[in-house]
């Protein structure tokens, strides 16, 4: 288990610096020339207006919060799916319960009107 | 091996870190994340009691527990957002001093 | 054994031997194959990717009836050699008010989020780098640093068009994610374990049979996962210029451009490892190194269904991908969950057949029956034309909405 | 000292240095990717202590899935991007020596504990095989109870906060 | 799903099913009234079959009360034990879920038809209020006719849900469940005495209601602590099914007043019962409860509520009277109980003879009947009182939806005629007995069967059996008892024959019409009940009858007692019981056969004058309530709270600092008159001043100084709490 770890940790920590190596050659093979237009913010061409980080609507926040709750139940249901061979079939239908009232939360947003992209 | 008395440190201090952010933060979003550092800490405490006790009772019930956590803390980061979201709407500040309608 | 069947263990064996032989204790030699692995391993991807650019671009012009890149070398197959070489000494601008630390931390989780997938997918019956009984949760919570290098790239780079493609490409991923998550339980429970190498071992049929509407939906939702055309929101030209990385230049923009490219076939790889039996197929427990042959024919295949749809199907409108996604997916996937996971308990496993059939019998009702109430409720109420149209930002002076604060 | 020692206090330096850099710093945004970092080290203290799923999970739910509803909110309230001044409390450093103090005492007190000292035993294979959780999840001797009541819990959760978050103007009459 | 469909899995599946039955309408039906009547009626329908079938298990079962039907689950973790939650069926429970589920599905019916289902809906009608009927105009002629209940969803969401909490109480196998289907009750009286809370005076009711019954149960909850603290378990069997707990608890001396700590429990207990099942101190909640619908006043004054109260006093019986054999003395909670039970009797009966409001009647009619059981268990006589118990609910259930069939056709001739007046005053009534035949017929059968009637009704056997219990065991409440069967007879007699008999005396009365199916058939069927429910409880003792009955009941349920119940016949109290029954009801016929007008004075009033008066006012009970409990209880939270404790002691505290300190000042800058002085003398006065009004805003509002207050405390509290327990 721990060695699993371990192969994973240098795996993730390689993965991790092998771009950051990269970006630091290239940074040191590439040329430095900035000039303020150069560095000044992309926008169509044209002056930058307003400040960049504007302010957003609630919709991605209801999509991050619907994805949240999903995500828990998935977590709960990771263990559960793993042991379903040895289940009996009460067990499935308790977890066919739990999905059910997820799947009422669901709707319930759905009736909100809270999923629809304004 | 790592003695027990670690993790509890660490938990502890961990804990004790996000208090802080909770009491001293200005920003409501600073306090809710105290908040989570707060619950991880739990959670770490759990995780251990249950990696080191484990063979004393085996129950699952450290695990169990960190999984409720985890829906516990769902649950606390939605509704806490949406309430500082809809306070923002409200009072356009996220300010805990200037949300004061308990004042008496 | 020999060298042709196993390569990979043979070497190992023999690296192992070797410094052994030198006197190194065995866990510093486990320390070093595991490093001297990983690294072979995530370089190999990467130079892979190379490999890949060339491919897509190719199959890509002959999809738009282009020769595609044809000058360098055969084929113009050193094409994107020439590109890497030019885009190592390419100039990085930082823009002005950029927020350096995510700025730059953004292209690296991009790249990284996608190689570390590989380290759970079992490419032998004897080669895979961990076994955990958590792959599968693993691979998605990965997908997620992935989310993150998105989001950091759109905060840090401050521009407008960069922030507003980043948090659509966060809604869309995460939104996508939840159909994913759902669908990839199927395969978990007729295996039985998370971990990516006992679901392989477990498919004596390939679980695309028994479960083929969820291969279906795990399909189009990695598809969406990588941003792919017709989900490819996160860059619509026409209305966010060139996505979340407007503002990069240089290698940092190939981080994400090999991201890019790298996570369609990671799809891949990891669609045909849980649904068509991995490196399954005949003589492959035998000589392991068929197995990895067999699991590259077929994530190809895979990986050349995504580009056909990438060329074939224009772009969806973010409205209309949201809906697909949380009123038609989201509820498919949670019915067929809860239709599988009952209909398999009753069925015993040792009837095979009977279990395929009646599997593929309840999936075809379930999409049809979503089909008709689709379509059903279409005629009720049609999707609106267009989405209403905001201002993307507003200076303060101009009025142009009634909302305070322009939002979009 | 061992590998595992070192690879623990550099995973407590981080989470600790992060943590008070997410509860300390000015700008919200940077308190968020702050946390995400500290809630990583978490991840890894949770690796080491072999709990393999809870580790993965705390990746999947805490950074894939809270850290970026935090950066949202953070978003959608936006006084807090431009943050002048200080966002810190006064007298702030007067917590911060309670604190101190109280988890001196915390950790005195704990340290009186026999059990402080533990050292812990190799784990059955059980132990660490999900299908164990899972099945104590839905044994009505379990904790069954408990399982249905988190999902009731999230669809409460949902429910309140969509009732909550999204604007009233918003909605279609 | 065998499981679920064997005995134990149905006694589980009993209070669940309303449950589910409230949640559905309450989230998503309540929008149709037909879907949401459909699916409280099923979910009363299928616990009334599984009720049916459990006890048809439960009887097969020979010796029932040694081993009951049981299945338990764990339910919180306490420490490293677990508190176990679980359902069984003894032979109390066999008897009680019989007749819950009985007349919770009669009145689930008749609701239906009481609120109109079907009738169309008035614009005018708001929720909160009653329907004030709408304008049809129905082949050709225009008439107001009764129109549908603006909340009907909402009131058979509340009755599923209350039904859940009876059930539950009932099937429960500890006292944790019992009590919580007992305050889901409260709840439940509450929401539904208040159910049309447009009208002041519902809404008052529903606070006394709630508030009165409170007072009992926080002293239930005492002792429910202390039975868990004295055993560790809240379970039937494993608390009064072994007898050494029992002989430790009845021997052990309590802290209070030299009782045994079996005494006091039961005393606390009985408090409860006191105050859900209106006994004497508390009694004053129910005749104001009759604001609620009628189906409502059935529910809570006959089938269910009350008979809660009756029933945790019945189910703790051999914990009330540990150490107590036929022949020794009383304990003491047993005295308390049979004082009050038969002071009550007689004191509720003597009050509903000189009501006029036709439900009054029946709820001062229910406390009596009440109190006749609790005095029974006082008296020792178990199974009489369950056999009571029994009985009381099926007659007083009929008589209640009687009366709101009653009310129903007076109604309908107040709307028909557009008269003015109050329906429910029997004194506008009379000469229905031609108009709503099935509600005549039914409301004699229940009336015969509360005055115990004899032989062929049921009241009868069950208050024999009572009277002969109490007999036995204290002549002094025999007498009382024997004396509120006969005032109960008497008021009887009155209604019936001031409701049905001789003529109309209003032209709403006179335009009255028999209600619809929906509400005679369940009057039908409980009346059945209420004529053929005493047959089981014939004692074997009795002459010629006896032989005929095997009186499977009273040893059914003394099975569940530690000692033998010997029956001996002795023939006072039959005849007395012959006797009291008939001769008031003919004495209520002679003196109310012929009441000619509504404002005629009650011949009661003409002979007794100032004292039917007094009894009329209930003996000023409320009134008495008003002066010694209420007045007070404001006076001390407005005067003494607000304006001395806050405004003169301390605010004059922190005043008095400030000009204490300014005093100072001056002193010391009159005295000698130095700048030194003056800045220190300023500088303590200012101090004070700042002291006092830094004191005075110590509430900032700020939700993290709160924050930091409960965390100091936390972290003294454990500073003490360590230095404790080291």
């Amino acid at each position: 288990m721990l060695n699993d770890w371990l192969y994973l940790g240098i795996f993730l920590i390689i993965a991790f610096a092998l771009p950051a190596v990269a970006i630091l050659i290239a940074g040191v093979l590439s040329p430095k020339k900035g000039n303020p237009i150069k560095n000044s913010i992309y926008e169509c061409g044209i002056e930058p207006i307003g400040e960049s980080r504007i302010q957003f609507k609630v919709q991605y926040y209801v999509y991050g919060l619907i994805f949240l709750i999903f995500d828990v139940e998935t977590v709960l249901l990771f263990p559960w799916a793993v042991a379903y061979k040895q289940l009996s079939l009460f067990a499935v239908f308790e977890a066919v319960l739990f999905i059910l009232i997820l799947a009422a939360a669901l709707l319930y947003a759905w009736r909100k009107g809270a999923l629809e992209w304004l | 091996m790592i003695p027990l008395s670690w993790y509890l440190i660490l938990a502890a201090a961990l804990m004790s870190i996000g208090l802080f952010g909770v009491i001293t933060r200005k920003n409501l979003v600073g306090a809710l994340i105290g908040i989570e550092l707060m619950l991880n800490a739990v959670n770490i405490n759990l995780v251990a009691f249950w990696r080191y006790f484990h063979n004393a009772r085996p129950e699952m019930d450290g695990l169990v527990f960190v999984a409720l956590i985890f829906v516990v803390a769902a649950g606390e980061t939605a509704i806490g957002l949406a309430l500082i979201i809809s306070a923002y709407r409200s009072r356009k500040t996220v300010d805990v001093n200037e949300l004061n309608l308990l004042k008496g | 054994m020999s060298f042709l069947a196993d390569p990979v263990n043979f070497i190992t064996q023999w690296l192992s031997t070797l410094l052994i032989g030198w006197g190194a204790s065995a866990s510093f030699t486990q320390l070093i194959l595991y490093i001297i692995g990983a690294g072979a391993l995530t370089l190999g991807a990467l130079f892979f990717t190379v490999f890949l650019i060339w491919l897509e671009r190719k199959i890509g012009g002959r999809f738009q009836d282009r020769l595609g890149p044809n000058r360098l070398g055969p084929w113009g197959i050193f094409q994107p050699i020439a590109d890497m070489l030019k885009i190592f000494t390419k100039e990085y601008i930082t823009p002005t008010g950029a927020d350096k630390v995510p700025f730059n931390l953004a292209p690296i989780l991009a790249v990284g989020g996608v190689l570390a997938m590989w380290a759970v997918i079992p490419y032998a019956s004897t080669v895979f780098g961990v076994n955990f009984n958590i792959g599968v949760v693993y691979l998605i919570a990965v997908g997620a640093i992935g989310d993150l290098g998105i989001i950091m790239a759109g905060l840090g780079s401050n521009n407008k068009y960069a922030l507003l493609s980043g948090f659509r490409a966060v809604a869309n991923l995460i939104s996508y994610e939840v159909p994913m998550v759902l669908v990839l339980l199927i395969p978990v429970l007729f295996s039985g374990s998370l971990g990516m190498n006992d679901i392989v071992k477990s498919q004596q049929t390939w679980n695309i049979f028994l479960a083929p509407l969820a291969a279906l939906i795990f399909f189009t939702t990695s598809i969406a996962e990588n941003g792919r055309a017709p989900f490819d929101l996160l860059e619509a030209d026409s209305e966010l210029v060139a996505g979340f990385n407007v503002e990069y230049s240089g290698l940092k923009f190939g981080m994400f451009y090999v991201a890019d490219f790298l996570h369609s076939f990671t799809a891949a790889l990891v669609f045909s490892t849980v649904f068509l039996g991995g490196w399954r197929g005949p003589g492959a427990e035998t000589i392991p190194i068929l197995g990895f042959v067999y699991l590259i024919l077929k994530s190809s295949l895979v990986y050349f269904l995504i580009l056909h749809i990438r060329f074939t199907i224009p772009r969806f409108r973010i409205d209309q991908m949201m809906d697909f996604n949380w009123k038609f997916l989201t509820p498919i996937s949670l019915v067929l969950l809860m239709v599988t996971i009952v209909i398999d308990k009753l069925i015993p496993t040792d009837l095979t057949f009977i279990r395929i059939s009646v599997h593929w019998a309840v999936n075809i009702l379930i999409w049809v029956a979503a089909d008709r109430i689709l379509s059903a409720a279409l005629k009720s109420h049609p999707a609106k034309v267009v989405a209403r149209p905001r201002p993307l930002a507003r200076p303060p002076h101009v009025a142009v909405d009634e909302k305070p604060g322009g939002e979009i | 000292m061992s590998g595992m020692q070192v690879i623990f206090l550099i995973a407590a330096a981080v989470t600790l240095g992060s943590a008070i850099a997410a509860v300390s710093a000015r700008k919200m945004l940077h308190a968020a990717l702050w946390l995400v970092l500290a809630l990583l080290g978490v991840a890894v203290i949770f690796a080491l202590l072999e709990a393999s799923f809870f580790a993965v999970v705390q990746v999947l739910v805490y950074i894939g899935a809270i850290s970026i509803l935090v950066i949202f909110a953070v978003m959608l309230s936006r006084t807090s991007l431009t943050d002048e001044g200080s966002q810190t409390n006064r007298g702030w450093w007067v917590a911060a020596l309670g604190l101190v103090i109280v988890l001196i005492g915390v950790v005195a007190a704990l340290s009186l504990w026999p059990k402080w000292t533990a050292m812990p035993g190799a784990l059955p294979a059980a132990a660490t095989d999900m299908a164990t959780l899972g099945k104590q999840l839905v044994d009505p001797n379990g904790y069954l109870l408990p399982f249905e009541l988190s999902s009731i819990l999230l669809l409460a959760a949902l429910v309140g906060a969509i009732y909550t978050a999204v604007d009233k103007k918003e909605e279609k009459p | 799903m065998s499981a679920i469909l064997s005995p134990e899995g149905l006694l589980w599946l009993i209070p669940f099913v309303p449950f589910a039955a409230f949640g559905l309408i309450a989230i998503f039906t309540f929008r149709s009234r037909k879907l949401s009547h459909s699916l409280a009626l099923g979910a009363a329908g299928i616990s009334f079959i599984a009720s049916m079938v459990v006890i048809w298990n439960a009887l097969l079962i020979p010796d029932l009360a040694k081993n009951p039907i049981t299945s338990q689950v764990k339910w919180l973790p306490v420490g490293d034990s677990w508190l176990m939650f679980g359902v069984m069926a003894d032979p109390l429970t066999v008897v009680t879920l019989f007749f819950v589920a009985v007349t919770i599905l009669m009145i689930f019916i008749y609701s239906v038809g009481y609120h109109n289902f079907g009738a169309p809906a008035c614009n005018e009608d708001r929720p909160g209020l009653p329907p004030k009927g709408v304008i049809v105009t129905h082949n050709g002629h225009t008439q107001r006719v009764p129109s549908v209940e603006p909340m009907y969803a909402r009131f058979f969401a509340f009755i599923s849900l209350f039904g859940f909490a009876m059930f539950m109480l009932v099937v429960t196998d500890n006292l944790l469940g019992l009590y919580i289907g007992w305050e889901i009750m409260g709840l439940c009286s509450y929401l539904l005495i208040g159910f049309w809370y447009g009208k002041e005076s519902a809404r008052k009711a529903a606070i006394k209601a709630f508030i009165t019954t409170r007072i009992g149960d926080v002293f239930m909850l005492l002792g429910l602590a202390a039975l868990y603290s004295l055993t560790g378990t809240l379970n039937y069997q494993q608390i009064l099914g072994n007898p050494q707990t029992l002989n430790i608890l009845a021997t052990t001396i309590s802290p209070v007043a030299g009782l045994s700590w079996a005494g006091l429990i039961g005393l606390l207990l009985f408090a409860g019962t006191i105050g859900k099942s209106a006994q004497f101190p508390l009694h004053v909640w129910l005749p104001d409860a009759m604001e609620g619908p009628t189906p409502v006043s059935a529910m809570i004054h006959a089938a269910t509520m009350v008979s809660a109260g009756v029933y945790l006093v019945a189910r703790f019986f051999p914990l009330i009277s540990a150490g107590w054999q036929p022949g020794l003395p009383l304990t003491t909670p047993m005295l308390a109980m049979a004082a009050i039970g038969a002071f009550t009797a007689l004191f509720a009966a003597s009050i509903a003879m000189t009501q006029n409001d036709v439900k009054r009647v029946l709820a001062y009619s229910t406390i009596s009947q009440l109190g006749y059981m609790i005095a029974a268990l006082g008296v020792g006589a178990y199974s009489a009182a369950v056999f009571h118990l029994f009985t009381h609910a099926f007659f007083k259930a009929l008589l209640f939806l009687g009366s709101g069939s009653v009310i129903h056709g007076m109604e309908h001739g107040a709307m028909h005629t557009g008269e003015e007046i109050d329906t429910q005053d029997m004194r506008q009534m009379g000469g229905l007995r031609k108009k709503m035949p099935f509600t005549f017929w039914t409301f004699v059968a229940g009336g015969l069967a509360l005055s115990g009637f004899p032989l062929i009704t049921a009241g009868f056997w069950s208050k024999d059996a009572i009277l002969a219990g109490a007999f036995s065991e204290s002549t002094l409440v025999f007498i009382v008892l024997a004396a509120a069967a006969l005032l109960t007879a008497f008021y009887t007699a009155r209604q019936i024959s001031l409701v049905f008999l001789g003529a109309a005396r209003s032209k709403s009365a006179a335009h009255a019409v028999e209600s619809r199916p929906a509400m005679t058939v369940p009057l039908v069927i409980l009346a059945l009940f209420a004529i053929a429910a005493g047959w089981i409880g014939i004692p074997k003792t009795f002459p010629l009858l006896g032989r005929l009955s095997a009186d499977g009941f009273s040893s059914f349920i003394g099975s569940m007692l530690p000692y033998e119940v010997v029956e001996k016949l002795s023939s006072v109290p039959l005849i007395t019981s012959l006797f009291v029954a008939l001769g008031g009801l003919l004495l209520g016929w002679i003196a109310y056969r012929n009441i000619k007008k509504a404002t005629q004075k009650d011949p009661l009033e003409i002979s007794l004058g100032s004292v039917y008066r007094f009894v009329q006012h209930k003996y000023f009970v409320d009134e008495l309530y008003e002066i010694v409990f209420i007045r007070p209880s404001i006076w001390f939270a407005e005067v003494f709270v607000a304006k001395w404790m806050d405004q003169v002691v301390l605010d004059g505290i922190l005043n008095g600092i400030g000009k204490i300190g300014i005093g100072i000042g001056n002193v010391l800058r009159s005295g000698f008159d130095l700048p030194v002085v003056n800045g220190a003398a300023d500088g303590i006065a200012g101090g004070t001043r700042k002291m006092g009004s830094f004191l005075r805003k110590l509430e900032t509002g700020k939700v993290q100084q709160y924050m930091t207050g409960a965390l100091m405390g936390l972290v003294v509290l454990f500073i003490i709490l360590y230095s404790i327990f080291k």
